[in-house]
């Protein structure tokens, strides 16, 4: 960004720890949004609550910052009632696939034209440290004394198989790659899925960004835009010595809002009020 | 002439079906009607039954007494029986005579087939029906017509045939009470009480209703999902309430009135949206369509218990509107209105109705009528003195700041369920957190200004019976009926219910030693509401909480009673 | 059932339409829990609301008729409570994967030893005919005039890669069948899902019960039992023409309970209140 | 000798340690001691602080003049500057002397460096301020023995050299208070609300504890959790809370007492599950620690603003309890209290707290308690007639029926959250309705019974200051205060909040004309209810809702000025 002006510059105080992956994100969505020919007044995030929903603060934009856990049904919202706004989501581990699980479901099964960015530290950052349904069986927390007993979540899995027309994985120690996902998943018509590996310096000892930037590699181009759920399935589940990030599946599919047949002609928040059509069906009852 | 008839038997079998046919006849012939639907919450066999009032003058309650009872079934006629006039009719679905000269059997099913079809069966129990009543066949027909004639020519013969099967079996008995027959051009309608709540939603200019199905409030959507196609509006079904509240923030906030019906328990998930509505001051209307709980309770009954949880939920404070609709024409005012104070204050608006209110039929005089306008609160770029300096929290003493939308200038829209500076960014500042506080609070003098006093008859009487929501007509009634016998009684009737018009309810109250609460939960809720406004208590109250809806006669004899002891 | 006592047998009246396909999933639920040699009083059925939820008032089992939606979180509580309690779960496919979607993926990574039995009738029956998340693209409802838009949510696939330990799907028309399948899935100690093909017959006109006759098919016992994620996902996706019915996956895995130190010195509900060790603590603050 | 010492700086820098140090030699001594908590919703900068009221006496409530303020950067210095008495010392964490003779400038850091490791610079902040007060090293010496030994001598030895340093730094200093320290060999304890909360909760045999973390309440389920290995007790965190209310009714069903704690927007989501708890009667004790909002608003700060929503959350009308607790001791009986009623009535139990409460830290006098037993109402087969017969929800005249648990004999237990007949299958019958209904209402008298009138403070007064929950300290010390000022001022604080204890309150009040509520809430919400229950109004309303803590002089200081007018 040195040469090109900071046209989304915040001048709100950022609140994150020193350190914390979320500054690599910000920093890639707002290279990604220039690049994208994006103004601030074109584009509207919506976001939940924690640490990863506070991005919207910080950095120039239209802005929601909802509930724990509901961004999804507020931007769902947003885009039926003007389907031509640009809706980005920032959300959290815990609030997308914890508190917000089951809108992630039906927002993949809806496919609105919208991009989320899940900030996944595997950790609940903002209320201190407990664990969050993507992280590893065994990690101990103040809560979790024993360690983690349940499975992991893995969302690109249960997106893929939801049937989310674009699934990826970004690093946030890797800002232009991440960079370009966010391009490629904004571009993408439908619901696109971007979850991030984000470290969490104060709460996540395990997963820190060492700890990522020796295994984390990108998929091939060849092995990115597949529409080959069989083989995205089983990449997403590699974990553990060799983590990959890129896109794992792609595949175009008709858009939420495009297939209501009121939309088409024009944002709901466009049409004016008429009185005649609404007095003609009273006079007819 | 004022006549009820009550047409009962299992789900499924078309209880519904029959009942409407008779109403549409009754619009047709300029009469007026009020109907109740009472089913139980499953799909088929059980008991359930439609009943209707007819009368040539407008009525707003049931009636507790029969005339005409059509049994689809025997078990229907054994637990009606008790409930019949003594001059009254039985028409009992079966062949074999019974012993009793009140009831005549007619097999319906039977002249159905010979009718040339078994679906028609409802058609013959509707014609006898209308046969007892000296309804004339001509009326029939064109009824019969307006509902079949589209579905083709042998569906819409075979239905008149079953009608006169139904019609002649009758032309014998002789039936005490019948109506001054005529076709009239009467502009009166025909509604269900949730047709004209999503009816008013229109008039309110929503244009999208999200929702997650929940008797009695889905009728609503079902509704409001006829107009999707012809109107500029999205009907959504969420994956839960959770999902609809905020979808319905999520339209409102890009700008286009939002609505939800639901239920108690789908009002319980949403109380942590509406605070988001509230701190946000997104405009919602939400529809809580009451039935008796706790928890799932009775799912096609109806009830009035919601009234303290609607005013108090979500946590922490904020401004709120809470309506209660008395008829399906105030239902209809009443959602318009809800639509346009939530916009023009930024803050929810809450319309509790119930399944009384939402599933009985009627005819209403004179039609409704369309808003010339729909006036928006919303501000473009050009009549913001600076976008670029846009706050959308900016406080000035009216506590309502101008609202722009996200992404239709160069306004910025920032909005946060943080506690936030006039800007939206959050912010932890103690000044800037009373100032907030104050800041929403302030649109109360002026919400409250724009509510309605309760609405007297025979304001001056010793006695007042003071009701709120559905019950309107039954309790009006009550008080035609007590003062035919003498009573000096009256009623106030609560449709605007918060911000709570203090100060007028207190002059009506003052000094009043007799106030009879009448209500449909097991607490008073409204009176507990009086007391907390206005210090005033009430002397009786008149509570049902089964599930069934209020009948005139259930406030006289307890008011009988009352009035005895005291 | 002939010869046997109906010992499941429930005095209280039926509300179910005739014809309905819970009909055969409940045959079939006391078939095998009378092969399993479980008495009304060994057994614990938690349910959500709707008609599929209903099905604990029409056999004799000691019951908890919940919350629409959240009947995997009562049952979970209740395994804590007493993990020797034999639990069973009937749900809808609204109940379960519409409102209680958020449950049931949390439930499948905590992998408590609980039965959930899905009477999937791609519809809301009990509110008279909505569609649910299981109804397929286009099919038309009073609310949805166009068509369903959403695609239809895939519970095998989603429990499958969520790491469920055994996943099922039975068809009601198919006593025997799936009468074994509810057995196996008692049986198997971890969470046992047994999604459950059933007709509507009063709102469901597409998915009826001659539709399945002709399309449902038995997984080959091969086929059954395997611990192969990619064939089982594949399988699962098989809809349409031919439809399986079967064991899709199995694996042994440690159960929630199983997991839980305080657990392993007997049922929670059955230790006595200590004052001493409360003392203890609170002298030595 | 009453002093206070405010600790402030960025988040992550270590104020609470030095506070808990503080905290740990006063009780050595034998000192009392009250500690607000003040944080901002961030991990790291910003700025917080950690004030510690230090007395030979019992102290309950904050004070609102520093004596001693240690400044860990200048910018918190700058904020507090104001607070100071003017003979009062500053420590500021900086190398440079400063012109002003009230800052004593100390590089902690830098001596933490020369003690051998920075990590001990909270150690030296502790010890200058130890110094200051003139504590013996001796004690310190201890405390740190008691903190650090288990860590390795080195740890510990490094310490003990950064508070000598600390200490030594501020030799010279001259302050005007300070303590007449000695080791005592008190039982009083050192103790966190949550803390309080968490013990109350095990002395109610708490077996199940669900929840979904929130500010301020996941402090409380972290205490719970660490006794998790060594008591019959599992803290599972749920998905959300809407499971996590759904599972410990599930818990609870089975036989084991349950909790959940979160706040506001939590409990809002839980308000569902609540009703399902009151319709099945099962059991479960709810912690709403309340905190400013609508919805997000100020996690981390305090409120008193959801009286009224959980009085009436949730559809329709049952009975539940509602408790506030005003100290920690409070709160552990209270929390015992809670889950004894909640089984012995088969109704839900509320806690309100706050984060003032849950993260504050008292020193209080004696040690808590644990109760000799947990009295259980359960039955096993045995106790029931015929256990082949049992009904869940058998009337009686009490309204509470013999509770079996499930698969624990013969007796099976049958529950709906649909309304049920005594077998607990559905009913929609009317009859059943009203029966059910009025059996779950028939409690409310003997639950009323068990409510504590509000606790009097000089009850005779004429001015009369109305409290409840967290504030209980500061009210207290309020009257203490106007007292010795010649105001004729008493109060009253209510822990046991519903069912609200109507002829207690309407006794005390009845004819006081100065009545005065204190809260946390823009709206008086208390004054709302006791006018609500017994049309009794208030006359003045000292409201704080900045989120901060009720300090005694907030009162004070708008009494005067009420007093002065009235
Ligand atoms: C209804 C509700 N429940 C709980 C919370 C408390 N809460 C705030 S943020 C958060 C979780 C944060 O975790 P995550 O979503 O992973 O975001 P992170 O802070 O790690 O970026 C929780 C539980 C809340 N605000 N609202
Ligand atoms: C919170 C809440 N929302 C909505 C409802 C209404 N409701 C009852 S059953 C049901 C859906 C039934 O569908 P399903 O779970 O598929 O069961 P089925 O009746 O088809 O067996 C709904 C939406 C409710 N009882 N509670
Ligand atoms: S707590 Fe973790 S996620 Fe939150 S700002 Fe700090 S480092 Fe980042
Ligand atoms: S509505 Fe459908 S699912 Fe419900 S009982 Fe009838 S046939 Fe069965
Ligand atoms: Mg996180
Ligand atoms: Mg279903």
């Amino acid at each position: 960004m040195n040469a090109v002006k900071d046209i989304f510059r915040s001048d709100y105080e950022n609140q994150w720890c020193p350190g914390c992956g979320n500054f690599g994100i910000l920093a890639a969505m707002k290279d990604a949004f220039i690049k994208l020919g994006l103004a601030p007044d074109q584009l509207l995030i919506v976001s939940g609550i924690g640490q990863a929903a506070k991005t919207p603060h910080f950095l120039k934009c239209n802005t929601f910052h909802g509930l724990h856990g509901r961004a999804l049904p507020v931007a769902t919202g947003a885009k039926i009632a003007n389907h031509a706004l640009n809706i980005v989501v920032n959300s959290g581990d815990g609030d997308c696939y914890g508190e917000g699980g089951n809108h992630f479901i039906h927002a993949i099964r809806r496919n609105p034209d919208i991009t989320l960015l899940v900030h996944n530290n595997k950790i609940y950052g903002l209320t201190k440290g407990q664990a969050s349904p993507t992280s590893d069986m065994g990690m101990v927390t103040k809560i979790q004394k024993q360690g983690v007993i349940s499975e992991a979540f893995n969302p690109l899995a249960v997106a893929i198989v939801l049937g989310a027309g674009f699934v990826a994985r970004g690093f946030s120690g890797d800002k232009d790659h991440l960079s370009e996902l966010i391009q490629l998943g904004v571009k993408h018509k439908g619901f696109s899925l971007i979850d991030i590996l984000q470290p969490c310096v104060s709460f996540n000892r395990i997963n820190t960004h060492d700890w990522y930037k020796k295994r984390v590699y990108a998929l091939k181009e060849s092995e990115n835009v597949h529409g080959d759920h069989t083989t995205a399935i089983e990449k997403s589940f590699e974990w553990g010595d060799k983590i990959p990030v890129g896109v794992f599946y792609k595949e175009k599919k008709t858009t939420f809002t495009d297939h209501i047949n009121t939309l088409q002609k024009g944002p709901l928040n466009s049409v004016k009020y008429d009185r005649e059509k609404l007095q003609k069906i009273l006079s007819k009852l | 002439m004022d006549i009820t008839i009550k047409i009962c038997g299992q789900a499924g079998q078309g209880i519904q079906t029959v009942g409407h046919f008779l109403a549409l006849v009754c619009r047709e012939a300029g009469l007026f009607l009020m109907a109740v639907n009472d089913f139980e919450s499953r799909i088929r066999g059980g008991h359930s039954f439609f009943q209707i009032r007819i009368s040539d003058k407008p009525v707003h309650a049931p009636h507790h007494k029969v005339n005409l009872l059509i049994a689809l079934d025997k078990k229907s006629f054994e637990i009606h029986q008790k409930e019949m006039l003594p001059e009254g009719l039985v028409l009992l679905n079966q062949a074999e005579k019974q012993g009793n000269k009140q009831i005549e059997s007619i097999p319906f099913e039977e002249l159905a087939e010979k009718a040339g079809a078994k679906i028609t069966s409802n058609t013959v129990a509707a014609g006898a029906a209308l046969g007892v009543l000296r309804a004339p066949m001509k009326l029939i027909e064109k009824t019969l017509s307006s509902q079949f004639r589209s579905k083709g020519e042998d569906i819409f013969k075979k239905n008149v045939k079953a009608a006169e099967l139904g019609y002649d079996a009758v032309k014998d008995i002789t039936f005490k009470w019948g109506f001054d027959w005529k076709t009239s051009e009467s502009e009166n309608i025909l509604i269900e009480g949730s047709h004209a709540i999503a009816l008013g939603a229109l008039a309110g200019d929503c244009r999208l209703g999200a929702f997650y199905p929940m008797s009695p409030a889905t009728g609503i959507m079902a509704r409001l999902a006829e107009y999707s196609d012809d109107f500029p509006l999205v009907v959504e079904q969420a994956e839960d309430e959770i999902a609809a509240i905020n979808m319905i923030i999520g339209g409102s906030f890009a700008g286009v009135r939002s609505m939800t019906a639901t239920s108690g328990g789908g009002f319980s998930l949403m109380t942590e949206g509406l605070g988001l509505a509230a701190i946000t001051e997104t405009p919602v209307v939400i529809v809580n369509s009451q039935r008796p709980g706790p928890a799932t309770g009775l799912p096609t009954r109806t009830a009035q218990t919601d009234l303290h949880f609607v005013i108090n939920a979500s946590q922490d404070e904020f401004p709120r509107f809470v309506f209660a609709p008395g008829s399906p024409e105030e239902a209809y005012e009443t959602m318009s209105r809800a639509f346009h104070l939530s916009e023009k204050y930024q803050v929810p608006a809450i319309v509790l109705t119930d399944q009384h209110l939402n599933d009985s039929w009627f005819i209403i005089e004179g039609g409704l009528s369309a808003p010339y306008k729909a006036e928006r609160f919303i501000l473009k770029d050009e009549q913001i003195e600076d976008a670029f300096k846009y706050e959308r929290f900016a406080i000035d003493a009216s506590g309502v700041s101008p609202r722009a939308l996200p992404c239709m200038g160069n306004a910025i829209v920032v909005a946060s369920s943080d506690e936030h500076r006039q800007d939206g960014h959050i912010s932890e500042s103690i000044t800037n957190r009373i100032d907030m506080v104050d800041k929403r609070n302030s649109k109360i003098p002026d919400m409250r200004k724009e509510m309605n006093s309760p609405d007297g008859y025979f304001a001056d009487s010793d006695f007042l019976l003071l009701g709120w929501g559905s019950t309107r007509g039954a309790v009006r009634e009550a008080v035609d009926i007590l003062r035919s016998e003498d009573f000096n009684a009256g009623s106030f009737h609560f449709t605007d219910l918060w911000p709570f018009p203090d100060d007028a309810v207190e002059k009506i109250l003052k000094g009043k030693k007799k106030i009879i609460m009448v209500e449909q939960n097991s607490t008073a809720q409204l009176g507990r509401l009086i007391r907390q406004q206005t210090g005033i208590g009430y002397s009786k109250a008149i509570l049902k909480y089964d599930g069934r809806p209020l009948y005139p006669n259930d406030i006289v004899e307890h008011f009988k009673e009352y009035a005895r002891l005291s």
